[in-house]
């Protein structure tokens, strides 16, 4: 992948703190400094990987993008628009373009959905105009993508094992179109060998649709299968950010190297 | 998983007993003008505190056995040997509207005027307590519905925004809540009542209680609705809402609420017994439903009189057996549902 | 029965002590009975309700006293009194030698003192009406260390009676208390709690102990100014003990189990508790009908609220001021139906506002209305109502006859009769919407915001004509029908403020009763109140008491200080 | 710690304003006040009511009553019943003992009943002993308890075992100092039993609930595979876990206490807190109602103090702050 | 290797649950030994029975639901599924000991840990006089920093990889035979997972203990198994030396899975999956 491209994210100097309150009422008295000014950039079409330690901030900086919770002090830029001072209703768009694949696939859907509603309900609000049969034909489409066939679509997130409905979560997020996807250790609750499955079809997805990824995951043998680039958080700071062959090959700081090292090996 | 749900559910044989035996309860209610022989304040003076009349098979019919009263003074009745009248099947009687609609004066059973017949004796003023019950059931059985319907909705609302949106409205909620929560619930009851109560009539007290009990009640069920709305609210998919753009209403709607419903509908259930009791225990204040509207907890309330039980009155306890049946089977019935939806559910203290 | 004996002290018989000329006793015994709820104070001057009222009996006196079975006042701590010519003048002579139960003698000053508390503006009372003429009160005079004088400043018949309800109080005790200011503030219950030996009187029994919520015991005053022939000194018991109860039903369970030694029963209980007589060893006195009366009456008061909006609708203000109206609902209620059902026959209808059992008082040839509904239907059309084919009342002018009744929710018994009515005018085609209400609230509507229709309630009567002024006099602040009038909306009513005013003002007892029995009559035949029914009044009392003298109207044990048991 | 404490009062106050002022207006509300009765007895002389009215401050708006009444409990003044004429905290100390004792007593038998039968039904779930409690647990929840609390009264009554009301008997003060302990213990029989029976079932769903739970968790498998005996795995490691629900159901007896005793209060003429303050509502006792609500306030908030503090003690997850 | 003694002997185990109407077999016909100090490993997909045959070592499954359907499990020489309680709890803890995968669900939330610790050794080694110093001693052998201060904490006042830590103690402290660890570090972070086996495979030296470890991690079991078991829907379809296993395995299964496992040093490299009917097609022509 070429570096000439023009970044599709950008993130400067991101933190976010979590204040610490305590004391007879409550006044804030210190901070936890989840992600401390991180900056990066995410290419259109390559994949990031992005690995550290438990409690390392790692899912802060996705959630941070999505706007899920608020951030301290920072820019974000899509595609070189600033995205962090707009209001929600502005942002919408934007919820077209980014979308997020979670780590927990039995509490990522609503096990009152069936399948259909639930990726139906994306579809309903991004693309007004379909109708109900565009929509399910749509999502049959959907779940083929996914390797899921259509009949599975009037059933309910129960009926299916925890691979399938990380499927299904994928399923989701790809039906508004999004550029941009952030995985957030979307196999770390995944056997070996579902895990890989899962893996196999964010790749192929990748391949067919130039989707970007920012992968999440504390696993660095698997991050070295996916990405293009590595970043390493530590206690909420970026402590180096490579292309992953370099990282691999040639780890520099010593926290890169300790993590390499702990990495059993076959 | 509604039908696997319901499959387990009515696996149990308590759970389907009970559900059938309620069912049965609401049946009686729905068509208690037509099962009762009396209208339930009609009085007759002179056969107070009757027993409850021998009902024997002779000559190829039901017959009933009257009494006389031998000392007024203490309303003590011996049957008098050989003197029956015929049960008759599908009578007419008082008129009334049959469910409410098309007027109408036939009864399942009765017996010739001017004979009384009181399948379960009759109270201080001659007042046939087979049919009181009967319509008392219609006051109890629904107090609890209304009153569960108005304080879960209330604190679903209450609570489920104040989750939700949190900050200044959450605060103030709870404040509120607490509030209610302060003062002993039954002197707020009480207090209002009393601040209320000169401006309606006695048919209107339903209602006035109704509200009062959903006014006080709402605050605990808030509370709980709460809590879960904010653990619920960290889940991933609802999360997963929000990534893909959701208005917070639809969210609200079509996410959290539904997965609201399961706890909703089992609490529901087991704090139906609560305003049953609650209306007895108000009855019992000299404060519920009042004369000459009949409710199972007025009745019992009356039936405290301590001449009740040293002169053997058992069947004007009849109104507490019901009452027991009744709390027994929601119990019965909520245990079972939240057994099949969630065995862990939390659960609430009376 | 404990080991432990009260002390009587000895403390010095009075020169001229009450001898009581019964049955000779011997002391000692327990007495327990039971009252509803508690005293809230024992401090006559704020003391409103009758459970302080029933201790302060037992532990004052007043200068004269009541025999409720003979029916006349008695000497108390005066032993005699003249009346004057202008029979406004009464000297009352102290006997001699009377003493408070602290053992210091009680004097005229006492007496002085009492009427002195009475009549300070600072303390505010309401024996205001008891002990004035016309709003002037009394003149008291001091004659000598045993004699005092009244003047009242007018003729006033109730005088020697309500004498008698006026406690006499120690001034060496509570005369540093009125100086400052704080008279109110003596004797509260937290006062006969801590320090029982602070309330000083002269009645046969003084405070023991009590406990809150729960008992009250009293011990006999070491110097009471009653003995026996044989020069005992009064009374008899050794420990009274009376125990706070929650209601009549509590009571009636701890009499009929054997725990208290009397009890008044209700009509609707005699039979079962009867039955457990022989068990207990109690026996039931049949009293015969009760002072208690219980009347239904309609808002006659033509007046507007302060919005201007009438306190009755027009329409129906048209049938309440119509007689015939009144005396139709009369003919259609069932007396002796409730007399059978709600009161197990034990009672008896009452036609006027005095009941049987107040005989002296009591006129037999009020109008009666016995239960007739056709009667009743007659004077209906005689008034211009019309009863449909619906069965359905309706007046000249085509309006449906209904109205709602008021009654306090706290009296099964009465709320038991209102069902009744209920019924009995359904049967003549009146719609009649019944609606309880606490007491408060119920008062409220009847004495301040007149917004009712009809309203139920009762009355203990049973006293003097004289207590019945504010019930009869238009102007009455119980005139309930159309209270505190300008002046008489009616001539009848003029008629009973002439014959009232005409009683209170003599002391001749027989122009008093024809007053009276007149008023009665006027009230049976124009009925601004309906009288219903009087329940027949019982009392239990244990058979190992002796001396025992159950008045017709009144306490059962009104001569505490005489009962004795072997 | 003690912040935690110290907040939870502070807490306190607008708590304790919105319900006084919610209750002065409640009372004015209603029709009638302290004076109706009197003014219905026939003998009293009006000018004395109008006087009483005065003296009472009854004429003025409810905010201006309130914010003397407020004045004056800043002072420490919780001002006088106009009912006995006694200063309302005097009263209410005098009476509090007894309600204490009753709601104690019943919580204790609640307890002692419902802990080790929850933990029974349980452990064995499933068996007759499941089935008979569970059977127990829905009849005492189903029978109103001012009911039971009639039928034990009429059950004394009849048979005489049990004294049929008060605390103490007619020679209680003759009595020795254990007999009148005995004396006192034998009188709160019948209305602990009425008072207890409906909190048993409550407390044994949520017990057998909790154990079902705890019995399932991983740490009881390491208990058990530590090899423990199960009669220590059972009082150490499921009870003191399965506890908690219930420590937390103490705020709710506190805050009860005022309203819940009541009813049985009142069947059991019993001298405690729940039949002065009813009555004192019934007669518009003004200031002793506020004192009371006060009191009950502070009863709840202290019962929930309590019980953060003994979950704390007991779990020591659980942090002050919150 | 076959000169050591075997002290746990698993003959055809097979453990079913039975859930109202339907039995799941859980284990199906397992058969294997332990050998004193062999470190043995058992490996497998999710769900493939592993947990639930460590558990029916020590009898430890509750039975309703769980049944043991058939089989013997022979702790030296004696069969644990027919003894009575008080012989189980001599084999519970001082003939087995167990390390679960979340170690701060399987800690007493209550209990500080050094009672914890204790209460396994007064049970087990009633001998010991000083307790709380022999306590500190474990707390400081599996590595934990100053120990007389921590000997007093709760539980949740330790991260995942001291409580694992504790666990590890516990299980020390009964000076078990064999030491039985189910996925001990899937909950924990990779540096701490490494950590973690160091301290076991340097204490399972020291004290000469047998080890039955479950994983899903290969890796781990390379570093650590002298043989492996690979567990497949309730069986055990390969067992042998960890060398022979994880380079020349023979089963379709293994060999599936072995080859979806993410290696370092593949960069950007599809990974393999495992097609199930296709396994199934060679597991039934052997
Ligand atoms: N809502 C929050 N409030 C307070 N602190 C938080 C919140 N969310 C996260 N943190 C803190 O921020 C830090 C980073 O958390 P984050 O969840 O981003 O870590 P992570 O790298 O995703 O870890 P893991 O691998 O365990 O998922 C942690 O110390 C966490 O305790
Ligand atoms: N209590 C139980 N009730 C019913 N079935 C159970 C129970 N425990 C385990 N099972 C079933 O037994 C089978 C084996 O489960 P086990 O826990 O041994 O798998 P595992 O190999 O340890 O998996 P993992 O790697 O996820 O821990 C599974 O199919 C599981 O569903
Ligand atoms: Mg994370
Ligand atoms: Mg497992």
């Amino acid at each position: 992948m070429s570096s000439s491209q023009v970044p599709i994210l950008e993130v400067q100097n991101l933190k976010v703190y979590f204040p610490i309150r305590s004391g007879l009422f409550r006044r804030t008295s210190g901070w936890i400094r989840a992600v401390d000014d991180v900056s990066f950039r995410l290419r259109k079409g390559t994949t990031t990987g992005l690995v550290g330690e438990s409690g390392s901030g790692k899912t802060t900086i996705g959630r941070a993008i999505l706007r899920l919770i608020p951030i301290t002090s920072g820019k974000i830029f899509y595609e070189g628009k600033e995205i962090v001072s707009l209001s929600s209703k502005e942002f919408r768009p934007y919820r077209k373009k980014i979308q997020m694949v979670f780590q927990d696939p039995y509490n990522s859907l609503n096990p009152r959905l069936t399948i259909e509603q639930t990726i139906g309900e994306a579809l309903e609000i991004h693309f007004p105009q379909l109708n109900r049969r565009q929509r399910r034909d749509r999502i049959a489409e959907l779940l083929n993508k996914v390797g899921l066939k259509a009949e599975h679509m009037d059933r309910y997130p129960h009926e299916f094992s925890g691979g399938q409905r990380q499927r299904i979560g994928i399923a989701r997020a790809l039906a508004v179109e999004p550029d941009l996807l952030v995985c957030d250790e979307p196999v770390s609750a995944l056997d070996v060998s579902v895990q890989a499955q899962i893996v196999n079809l964010l790749m192929d997805l990748q391949a067919e649709l130039g989707l970007t990824y920012l992968f999440i995951s504390h696993d660095l043998a698997l991050v070295e299968h996916i990405s293009d680039m590595v970043l390493v958080l530590q206690s909420g700071k970026l402590v180096e950010a490579a292309p992953a062959e370099e990282i691999y090959r040639n780890p520099r700081h010593p926290y890169t190297q300790k993590l390499l090292e702990a990495v059993p090996k076959l | 998983m509604r039908d696997r749900l319901l499959v387990r559910f009515f696996l149990r044989p308590r759970a389907l007993t009970a559900a059938s035996l309620l069912f049965f309860l609401y049946f009686l209610a729905l068509f208690a003008p037509f099962l009762a022989p009396y209208e339930p304040s009609s009085q007759a003076l002179g056969e107070t505190f009757h027993p409850p009349n021998r009902i024997f098979w002779a000559n190829g019919g039901f017959r009933v056995q009257l009494y006389r009263n031998v000392d007024p003074t203490a309303a003590e009745y011996r049957p008098i040997p050989g003197k029956s009248v015929p049960l008759k099947w599908l009578v007419h009687g008082f008129r009334y509207r049959f469910l409410g609609i098309l007027p109408c004066d036939l009864h399942l059973f009765g017996v010739d005027p001017p004979v009384r017949i009181y399948l379960l004796g009759s109270d201080s003023t001659g007042r046939d307590v087979f049919s009181r019950l009967l319509y008392g059931a219609r006051v109890s059985l629904s107090i609890g519905l209304v009153g569960v319907t108005l304080t879960t909705g209330l604190g679903l609302l209450v609570g489920g925004l104040a989750g939700y949106f949190g900050g200044i409205w959450d605060s103030l909620a709870m404040r509120t809540s607490e509030l209610l929560m302060a003062i002993p619930g039954l002197y707020l009851l009480l207090a209002l009542r009393a601040a209320f109560a000169s401006h309606f009539s006695s048919d209107q007290m339903y209602f006035l209680i109704l509200i009062i009990l959903s006014l006080i009640g709402w605050s605990s069920p808030a509370r709980i609705f709460r809590g879960l709305v904010l653990s619920l609210r960290e889940m991933p998919f609802i999360q997963a809402a929000r990534v893909l753009g959701l208005s917070p209403w639809r969210i609200l709607w079509r996410h959290l609420l539904p997965n609201l419903l399961s706890y909703l509908f089992v609490s529901s259930t087991l704090s139906i017994p609560g305003y049953i009791l609650g209306e007895a225990a108000l009855s019992f204040l000299g404060i519920g439903i009042q004369e000459p509207s009949a409710s199972w907890g007025l009745m019992l309330a009356q039936a405290q009189d301590i001449k009740v039980f040293a002169l053997n009155f058992w069947w004007l306890l009849t109104p507490g057996v019901a009452i027991a049946l009744t709390v027994i089977c929601f119990n019965v019935l909520g245990d079972a549902l939240r057994d099949a939806v969630d065995p862990r559910m939390e659960l609430q203290t009376r | 029965s404990p080991g432990i004996r009260p002390e009587r002290k000895a403390c010095p018989l009075p020169a001229e002590p009450e001898v009581w000329s019964g049955r000779q006793g011997k002391p000692g015994g327990v007495f327990v009975d039971t009252v509803p709820g508690e005293p809230n104070t024992f401090n006559w001057l704020v003391s409103e309700d009758a459970t302080s009222a029933s201790f302060l009996g037992l532990l004052f006196d007043g200068l004269t006293s009541w025999d409720p079975v003979r029916e006349k006042v008695i000497p108390a701590l005066a032993r005699s009194w003249e009346v004057g010519p202008d029979n406004q003048t009464f000297t009352f002579h102290l006997r001699k030698g009377l003493r408070w139960s602290d053992g210091i003698p009680l004097t005229a000053d006492d007496v002085l003192f009492t009427f002195q508390c009475l009549y300070d503006p600072r303390y505010p009372n309401r024996y205001g009406l008891e002990f004035t003429v016309k709003g002037k009160p009394f003149l008291v005079e001091k004659v000598d260390q045993w004699t005092v004088r009244i003047r009242t400043p007018g003729i006033f018949a109730p005088f020697l009676r309500n004498v008698g309800d006026l406690p006499i109080m120690p001034r060496h005790i509570l005369e540093t208390a009125w100086e400052n200011g704080t008279l109110q503030k003596q004797w509260t219950v937290s006062d006969a709690q801590r320090h029982p030996e602070r309330l000083v009187g002269t009645g046969p029994y003084r405070i023991r102990s009590y406990r809150p919520g729960e008992r009250i015991v009293l011990e006999p005053n070491p110097c009471y100014w009653k003995v026996d022939l044989h020069g005992v000194r009064l009374p008899y018991i050794d420990f009274l003990i009376t125990r706070f109860v929650k209601d009549q039903n509590a009571s009636l369970i701890a009499f009929a189990s054997g725990q208290t030694d009397a009890e008044s029963i209700a009509p609707d209980q005699v039979g079962w508790v009867q039955r457990l007589a022989p068990i207990h060893h109690f026996r039931i006195y049949d009293r015969g009908p009760s002072t208690s009366s219980t009347f239904l009456w309609f808002n006659q008061n033509p007046g507007r609220n302060k919005d201007g909006k009438p306190f009755v609708d027009p329409v129906k203000l048209r049938w309440f001021t119509d007689r015939r109206f009144r005396q139709a609902i009369s003919y259609a209620i069932d007396r002796e139906g409730m007399v059978r059902g709600v009161l197990f026959g034990r009672g008896a209808p009452l036609w006027g506002p005095e009941s049987p059992a107040n005989t002296k008082w009591y006129n037999p040839n009020v109008k009666k209305y016995p239960y007739n509904p056709s009667q009743a239907l007659a004077l209906l059309a005689e008034a211009g109502f019309v009863r449909g084919d619906d069965g359905v009342l309706r007046d000249s002018r085509g309006n449906v006859v209904q109205f709602t009744l008021l009654t306090n929710q706290e009296n099964p018994l009465r709320t038991a009769m209102a069902t009744v009515i209920k019924e009995n005018l359904k049967a003549i085609g009146i719609e009649m919407e019944l609606q309880f209400l606490d007491f408060g609230a119920l008062v409220n509507k009847i004495a301040d915001s007149y917004d009712y229709e009809a309203c139920l309630l009762g009355l203990t009567g049973g006293g003097d004509p004289a207590d019945g002024m504010s019930v009869f006099l238009s102007k009455g602040r119980l005139h309930q029908w159309y209270p505190n009038q300008p002046h008489p909306a009616t001539p009848w009513e003029a008629r009973i403020d002439e014959l009232m005013e005409k009683q209170l003002s003599t002391l001749d007892e027989a122009v008093r009763k024809k007053c009276y029995d007149e008023v009665q009559e006027i009230m049976s035949e124009e009925l601004p109140f309906i009288y219903l029914v009087t329940p027949n009044a019982y009392a239990g009392l244990k058979e190992r008491w002796y001396n025992i003298d159950v008045p017709k109207i009144g306490s059962i044990v009104w001569n505490l200080d005489r009962l004795w048991t072997p | 710690m003690m912040t935690f404490i110290l907040r939870r009062i502070l807490a306190l106050i607008p708590l304790l304003l919105g319900v006084t002022a919610l209750a002065f207006l409640l009372m004015s509300l209603a029709p009638g006040d302290f004076l109706t009765p009197i003014k219905a007895q026939r003998d009293v002389d009006p000018q004395y009511i109008a006087r009483l009215e005065q003296d009472f401050g009854l004429k003025r708006p409810w905010y201006i009553q309130y914010f003397y009444w407020l004045r004056n409990v800043l002072g420490g003044d919780f001002g006088y019943s106009w009912t006995y004429k006694v200063p309302v905290l005097e009263l209410l100390w005098q009476r509090a003992p007894a309600t204490v004792l009753l709601n104690l007593c019943s919580l204790l038998f609640a307890w002692s009943l419902a802990i080790p039968l929850g933990v029974l039904s349980a452990m064995y779930k499933d068996s007759w002993l499941d089935r008979f409690t569970s059977f127990v647990a829905y009849l005492s929840l189903s029978i109103p308890e001012f009911f039971l609390g009639l039928l034990a009264v009429f059950l004394a009554a009849r048979t005489g075992w049990f004294p049929i009301g008060g605390l103490t008997s007619l020679e209680h003060e003759l009595f020795p100092p254990v007999l009148r302990i005995l004396d006192v213990l034998w009188h709160l029989v019948l209305p602990t039993l009425a008072l207890g029976v409906g909190g048993i079932a409550g407390i044994l769903r949520i017990m057998r609930a909790t154990v079902l739970d705890v019995i399932r968790a991983e740490y009881v498998m390491t208990a058990r595979a530590k090899g423990l005996p199960e009669r220590v795995i059972f009082f150490r490691h499921i009870l003191r876990n399965a506890i908690s629900p219930v420590l937390s159901s103490i705020g709710y007896v506190f805050s009860g206490l005022l309203s819940g005793s009541l009813l049985v209060e009142n069947v059991f003429n019993y001298p405690g807190l729940g039949q002065l303050i009813y009555s004192a509502f019934l007669r518009k006792d003004q200031f002793l109602v506020l004192g009371s609500i006060v009191i009950s306030c502070l009863l709840l908030v202290l019962g929930n103090l309590l019980s953060d503090l003994l979950l704390a003690w007991n779990d020591p997850r659980i942090r002050y702050e919150r | 290797m076959s000169a050591r003694q075997e002290i746990l002997q698993v003959h055809n185990l097979t453990v079913s649950f039975s859930n109202r109407d339907e039995e799941v077999i859980a284990v199906n016909g397992v058969s294997f030994t332990i050998c004193e100090g062999e470190k043995l490993a058992m490996v497998g997909e999710s769900g493939s029975g592993k947990s639930v045959t460590a558990l029916s070592l020590a009898r430890l499954l509750p039975t309703p639901p769980a049944l043991y359907r058939s089989g013997q499990i022979l702790w030296l020489g004696e069969d644990v599924l027919q003894m009575d309680s008080s012989r189980l709890r001599r084999v519970r803890g001082k003939g087995i000991a167990y390390i679960f995968q979340e170690p701060s669900t399987s800690l007493n939330p209550v209990l500080t840990i050094g009672f914890q610790i204790e209460e396994a050794l007064a049970l087990h080694r009633p001998d010991v006089s000083d307790r709380r110093e022999e306590v500190i001693r474990l707390l400081r052998e599996v590595g934990i920093p100053s120990p007389e201060l921590r000997y007093r904490a709760y539980p949740h006042e330790l991260s995942g990889g001291m409580q694992q830590r504790v666990m590890i103690a516990m299980a020390l402290a009964c000076r078990p035979k064999l030491l039985v660890a189910d996925e001990p570090t899937t909950a924990l972070d990779t540096t701490v997972q490494a950590q973690i086996m160091e301290l076991l495979r340097k204490i399972t030296a020291k004290e000469a203990m047998a080890v039955l470890f479950i994983t899903h991690n290969f890796g781990l079991v390379k570093d650590f198994a002298d043989r492996t078991m690979v567990m497949f829907r309730g069986k055990i379809v390969e067992q042998g030396p960890t060398r022979d296993i994880l380079h020349n395995p023979s089963h379709p299964y293994t060999q599936a899975l072995l080859s979806c496992v993410p290696r370092l040093g593949e960069h950007k490299k599809r990974l393999a999956t495992i097609d199930y009917d296709q396994l199934e097609l060679a597991m039934s022509q052997p």
